[in-house]
């Protein structure tokens, strides 16, 4: 593991519960940890599979996908596919040989800014122990 | 090649704090395509407007990211100044590093390094943004409202008062719902009749307003403001623009059936008006009971019809009107006393609904207000109230409160004993839900004043025994079991959806909960819309409500129709779903994944006009840009504008090498 | 038709007049339904409450032994019924009860058979019309009351038997016989079996009501299905009449015994010289 | 009547126990009493079912296992039959009894004294040899001659056949054994001692 090395973690986030719950988080000052780069996308239905393994790829070593909680959706029903997606999601990976723990995907509503807070500063801890993701990237060089 | 303006902004010490906004903005100035980045104290500010307004023009910028505060905060503004300055604001993104970044953070290093990245990325972005069009859709100025109950009558009203025409459409042969049926309402006491008769009349003389009872909504097409729906007027058998009223078929028809109006206590003609004050006071053939439709014997209605405006001959008729919104108040059905196993079966005479009470004391009654009990016509003494019967049971029936038999039935024990002064009234109850202005007055008074006992525990069992009923009940405040021999037992039963409410929800492409009640699109803020832009809900259609609440939300719905229909044009945002037509191979798999059935199947036909492929289509009218379905396309063909996945991808990779 | 008839201990003993008046029909109509070798007792009612495991366990081994014989089960006291469905539903069911169960027994027990009622039988697997053509009394005339009693029919996810607020099972097949079955509030009231030894006054008590609100409706007799209620509403009748000073004489038929009376069966093989309120009057006066 | 119940209850200690042995959950019932409403033998009873119910609710397991209700509950189900809130009031008071018996707790009504004659048949006959159990009810209860005279009338109408069959009892015994063992398992699973039932 090179020195001071810091975990890279994108989020995938909704635009009207979990990006809310974001900005609330800053409102309400609760500090986390900034390892987190966050994207905006209107509904989690929107977030594709591909994205998380792209930011792998791309050199991510942990991915969150948040959005509204089942049945709070700004679109009745994205969520429930982003879910369905998700459970095809955990399968694919595990047949990549990817560890689990570096996607995590949670409801963070526009009221939980708490929740948002803890849920980075988790996930940035958990990825730390699990140390850098290198797979990927081999793979490419190996590929190139 | 892309011309990027970035603009850092302090927020005065609120993002200066823990970000070194100047060091931020140097080091963004080397990403290529970054013609211009500057920081400054109030970017949100006028003059911090203006500078971004000022370098569009001088550095002629293709895009701009604003690197402040939340874009929940400020995108408007200052995609506004962008479109001022002539740009397309779709091409002005921000980078939230107040909310996100400086508020989170106190080392001013991460923050610091973190804005940049977060800023990267919007530039990033903003280099594949495509300036995009606000969508605008025209609007048809007429409403269709459906449902003729109190409800749908004062949406009606409302809507004819905003200027705009109005098709009031009923299933039944009169307007007026069940509150025509209904004698005196809680907790005034006023009679129904007197307060909706009015209404009745004022909405059938309006002359924006136009009724059609006896039609159902047959198919509905089109989407928000471009509406085409088509109408079945059913056979009615009876020109009701010649015809008088003048009554005399009604009276010479020899065939006697049980009136739906009076709940079965009365009875009516085979060419009937369900009431005298219906509207309109036009009759009808009920062809199942008509001695001429049926066997081709009688025919006198036609025969003595002064007007000549009977004809055997009739069919249904299918009428096509261009709408621009939509307010479904279609209202709710009670329980017949037929579905309780333990009350009888319906079997006893003698128990009877809360509707058929009502229409046993009404003064237009079927007894003209004389209080008989139906098996025998004898006055009853006393009258046992059953609340929650179907209702707060999902181990037998529904699991819904129907929320007004605690009023109705308080009101009910007051009737009676108007009626009956010495006559012993009691309820059995659960709880007293008497939430709502003079509610919980009303039914202290009719404890207090007119002596209705009430009981709390639930009836186990009605039977008859010899000539009266007997309820065994318990009563859980002394923990007893109690006996009661009534006259006259009165359920009330649960409120239930229309018959055929899902049928008529999946032609408007709403959506229903298990029972079969309309779903608003959100339960607190939204409560009178459907999930379907330009379809609103009212009254009892959602679930079990009173006259005051169906009313209030029947003129809510109808402001809702106005704001709609008040422009020519809607215009909404430009991020909405695009199909790429030569990569699409019409799977339909966004087709099932859109919540909005904004998608459907397009036929690409070559010159001769033969079908060659199908590929989906998407209508931006419906479209709400959720994107659910790009990610859904195997072939990658469909896209949400403003969050492409190519925009989206760029914001990947660039967080993933700098960070 | 793959029936075995399981008596049970009722009517075994106390109950020989329904075990006789069921064989008897069972016979004529030939439905080839004989008696189940070595079944033993179901555990009934009043072993239930203190023990649930046995009470499963001892049905649990006629279910084996009708395995054996890879035949369905017959029953016709609703207690029986009751129990062998239990122990049917524990054994078809994994987890805990079962372990408990098959540690009891000492082995599993596969218990995939049919489970029914001589009435359901005769209803739907035999069918109405059959029944008339084999009927050569019209028993019209009298008006019986079907009494079912509640173990037939509650709990009714168990059962499956019938409606528990208005069964018509027993109804149908005593109208069939030409007989006019009335219509009641109590058929499927308690009859308190359960106290009919330990505190027999509060069975009179119940039975006393039931009997009462037939003759209202104007009964003339009483159809049952169970041996419990039998005893109840006949051996007890007159101590009821004594307890309350009302004279009901209502005889009290098993609705095979009615049955067996329109296929002119022998009256003494039906064994209705055992019923306590004599029927014969009764019989006599409509000509019967 | 006063209840400390922050002092004198232990309601998930209760609640869990209770939910095993009912297989119902009596946090469902909302006390309409439609049970009490519908029970014949409620007159009996010292508190309604609908109480009991409530009782368990609170927790207050003293109170229910003391009850007379408990003991004079005929399982007739008419009140799991007509609960709106699908609570099993008869599997209830059948768990609260096999709970009393497992605790000691003194029936508060006689028909224990029945079951217990049931049982001694079944161990000794494989089948109920119903005078027999009359005749040991009797003897249990202490009232020799209780429904005696009974007894010639269902001789002369042959309604009893006097002679008891030997039905598998050896094997059953063994299962009354096994039973035991198991029971015993049980309880000691759940960290409770276990009054043996004979």
């Amino acid at each position: 593991m090179e020195e001071n090395w810091e975990p890279k973690i994108i989020a995938f986030v909704c635009n009207w519960c979990t990006y809310a719950g974001a900005d609330l988080a800053g409102t309400a000052r609760f500090k986390y940890a900034p390892n987190v780069r966050v994207i905006k996308t209107p509904c989690t239905g929107r977030i594709d599979p591909m994205f998380i393994l792209h930011a792998l790829e791309k050199g991510a070593d942990g991915v969150i996908v948040s959005g509204c909680h089942p049945n709070d959706c700004h679109y009745t029903e994205g969520n429930f596919n982003a879910r369905r997606k998700y459970i095809m999601m955990r399968a694919l990976l595990t047949q990549l040989g990817v560890d689990l723990e570096r996607v995590t995907f949670s409801w963070c509503s526009a009221s939980e800014g708490i929740k948002f807070a803890r849920l980075v500063t988790e996930v940035v801890d958990r990825v730390r122990k699990l140390g850098p993701y290198e797979d990927f990237k081999t793979l490419n060089r190996e590929v190139r | 090649m892309a011309r990027i303006g970035v603009f850092v902004c302090w927020c005065g010490s609120n993002i200066a704090e823990t970000v070194d906004v100047a060091k931020a903005a140097e080091v963004i100035a080397k990403i290529p395509g970054v013609v211009l980045s500057v920081d400054y104290k109030y970017m949100c500010s006028d003059p911090g407007q203006e500078i971004v307004k000022q370098a569009i023009k001088e550095h002629n910028l293709t895009g701009v990211v604003v690197a402040s505060c939340s874009p929940r905060m400020h995108e408007k503004t200052f995609r506004k100044a962008a479109a001022d300055a002539g740009m397309n604001p779709y091409m002005l993104e921000m980078a939230n590093i107040r909310e996100q970044c400086s508020w989170v953070h106190d080392n001013k290093k991460d923050g610091t390094q973190k804005s940049i990245d977060l800023i990267r990325m919007m530039v990033e972005k903003v280099k594949r943004n495509k300036p995009l069009q606000n969508i605008k859709i025209p609007v048809t100025r007429k409403a269709l409202v459906i449902g003729g109950g109190v409800t749908g009558i004062q949406a009606a009203l409302d809507i004819a008062a905003g200027g705009v025409p109005v098709i009031l459409l009923e299933k039944d042969m009169s307007i007026g719902g069940h509150m025509s049926k209904l004698d005196e309402t809680f907790p005034t006491l006023d009679c129904s009749q007197c307060i909706l008769t009015p209404k009745m009349v004022e909405v059938a003389q309006n002359p924006l307003v136009t009724i059609m009872t006896y039609s159902e909504l047959e198919k509905l097409e089109g989407f928000i403001g471009n509406f085409k729906a088509t109408i079945r007027k059913k056979a009615r058998y009876v020109d009701i623009d010649k015809c008088t009223g003048c009554g005399t078929c009604w009276q010479k028809c020899p065939v006697k059936v049980p009136s739906e109006f009076e709940q079965g206590l009365g009875v009516r003609k085979a060419i009937y008006i369900p009431f005298p004050q219906a509207v309109p006071s036009r009759p009808r053939i009920d062809a199942e009971n008509c001695l001429k439709l049926k066997e081709g014997r009688c025919g006198i209605c036609a025969k003595i019809c002064p007007t000549q405006c009977i004809s055997y001959e009739d069919k249904d008729v299918l009428i096509e009107e261009e709408i621009g919104a939509i307010v479904v108040a279609t209202g709710y059905q009670l329980m017949p006393t037929s579905a309780f196993g333990e009350y009888g079966y319906g079997k006893y005479k003698d128990v009877v609904t809360s509707l058929q009470f009502e229409r046993m004391v009404c003064a237009s009654g079927p007894t003209l207000g004389d209080f008989q009990r139906p098996s025998d016509g004898k006055k009853p003494k006393t009258v046992v109230f059953v609340k929650c019967v179907g209702s707060r049971d999902p181990a037998h029936y529904y699991s819904y409160c129907s929320k007004i038999c605690c009023m109705y039935t308080a009101k009910q024990t007051m009737l009676f004993r108007h009626k009956v002064h010495d006559g012993n009234a009691y309820v059995f109850y659960i709880d007293i839900r008497s939430n709502g202005k003079n509610y919980e007055e009303f039914v202290r008074r009719a404890q207090e004043e007119d002596g209705a006992q009430y009981i709390r525990g639930r009836v186990s069992a009605v039977y008859q025994d010899g000539e009266d009923l007997v309820v065994e009940g318990a009563d859980t405040l002394t923990n007893s079991q109690v006996k009661i021999r009534a006259d006259l037992v009165v359920l009330a039963t649960a409120m239930e959806p229309p018959k055929g409410i899902k049928e008529l929800a999946q032609k408007l492409g709403i959506g229903y909960d298990q029972f079969g009640w309309l779903t608003e699109a959100h339960p607190k803020l939204r409560p009178v819309e459907s999930a379907t832009a330009g379809i609103f809900l009212a009254g009892c259609a959602l679930s079990p409500r009173d006259i005051p609440d169906s009313v209030s939300e029947a003129s809510g719905a109808a402001a809702k129709v106005l704001g709609l229909v008040s422009k020519d044009e809607l215009e909404k945002e430009g991020v909405v779903a695009k199909v790429r037509e030569f990569s699409c191979t019409g799977c339909q798999n966004c087709i099932r994944v859109c919540p909005y059935t904004a998608i459907s199947l397009k036929d690409i036909r070559d010159r001769a006009g033969n079908l060659i492929r199908q590929v989906a289509e998407v209508n931006p009218g419906l479209c709400t840009g959720c994107g659910t379905c790009t990610p859904s396309c195997p072939s990658r063909s469909i896209d949400l504008q403003g969050f492409t996945d190519d925009e989206l991808y760029a914001e990947i990779n660039a967080m993933a090498e700098l960070i | 038709m793959n029936y075995a008839y399981y008596p049970g201990c009722s009517l075994e003993s106390t109950s020989p007049d329904f075990n006789e008046s069921t064989k008897a029909i069972v016979d004529f109509l030939g439905l080839g339904i004989g008696e189940l070798p070595d079944w033993v007792c179901c555990g009934a009612s009043s072993l239930h409450p203190s023990d649930k495991l046995m009470s499963l366990a001892l049905p649990s081994l006629t279910l084996e032994s009708a395995n054996k014989e890879q035949k369905d089960i017959m029953v016709q006291c609703p207690a029986c019924y009751a129990h062998l469905r239990e122990a049917q539903e524990a054994l078809s069911h994994e987890g805990h009860e079962k372990d408990d169960l098959v540690q009891v027994i000492g082995r599993d027990v596969p218990a995939k058979m049919k489970i029914k009622h001589l009435s359901e039988i005769l209803l739907n697997e035999v069918g109405i019309p059959a029944l008339q053509e084999k009927m050569v009394k019209k028993l019209e005339g009298i008006k019986i009351a079907s009494y079912y009693g509640c173990v037939i029919v509650r709990p009714k996810k168990l059962m499956k038997y019938d409606d528990p607020e208005n069964p018509m099972v027993m109804d149908q097949l005593v109208s069939a016989t030409g007989a006019q079955s009335i219509d009641w509030p109590f058929k499927t009231k308690c009859c308190g079996a359960g106290y009919s030894i330990s505190k027999t006054e509060v069975t009179l008590d119940l039975t006393y009501e039931i009997l009462s609100q037939a003759k209202k409706n104007g009964a003339e007799a009483i159809s049952v299905l169970c041996p419990l209620c039998h005893i109840n509403l006949d051996l007890r009748q007159k101590a009821i009449e004594q307890r309350y000073g009302e004279k009901f004489n209502l005889p009290i038929f098993y609705y095979t015994q009615l049955l067996g009376l329109s296929f002119g069966l022998d009256p003494k093989k039906l064994a209705l010289d055992r019923l306590f309120v004599n029927p014969f009057p009764l019989l006599k006066s409509k000509g019967i | 009547m006063q209840i400390n119940l922050s002092k004198d209850v232990d309601l998930l200690q209760f609640g869990k126990v209770l939910k095993q042995e009912s297989e119902t959950d009596v946090r469902k019932c909302y006390q309409c009493g439609k049970c009490t409403a519908g029970c014949p033998l409620n007159y009996l009873m010292d508190i309604s079912p609908s109480q009991v119910i409530r009782f368990c609710q609170l927790g207050i397991k003293e109170k229910v296992l003391n009850s007379k209700t408990i003991w004079f509950c005929i399982f007739c189900d008419t009140c799991s039959t007509r609960c709106p809130q699908e609570v099993d009031i008869k599997g209830v008071m059948d768990g609260l009894r096999r709970m009393a018996t497992r605790e000691g707790v003194q029936p508060k009504a006689q028909v224990r004294n029945l079951e217990k004659a049931f049982a001694l048949m079944i161990k000794m006959f494989g089948r109920v040899y119903e005078p027999g159990v009359v005749a040991g009810y009797n003897f249990m209860s202490g009232n020799l001659f209780h429904d005696v005279i009974l007894f010639p009338l269902l001789l002369i109408k042959r309604k009893i056949n006097l002679k008891p069959h030997f039905k598998k009892a050896g094997e059953i015994r063994g299962m009354f054994k096994r039973a035991e063992k198991v029971r015993k398992e049980r309880a000691s699973e759940k960290g409770k001692e276990v009054v043996a039932h004979e």
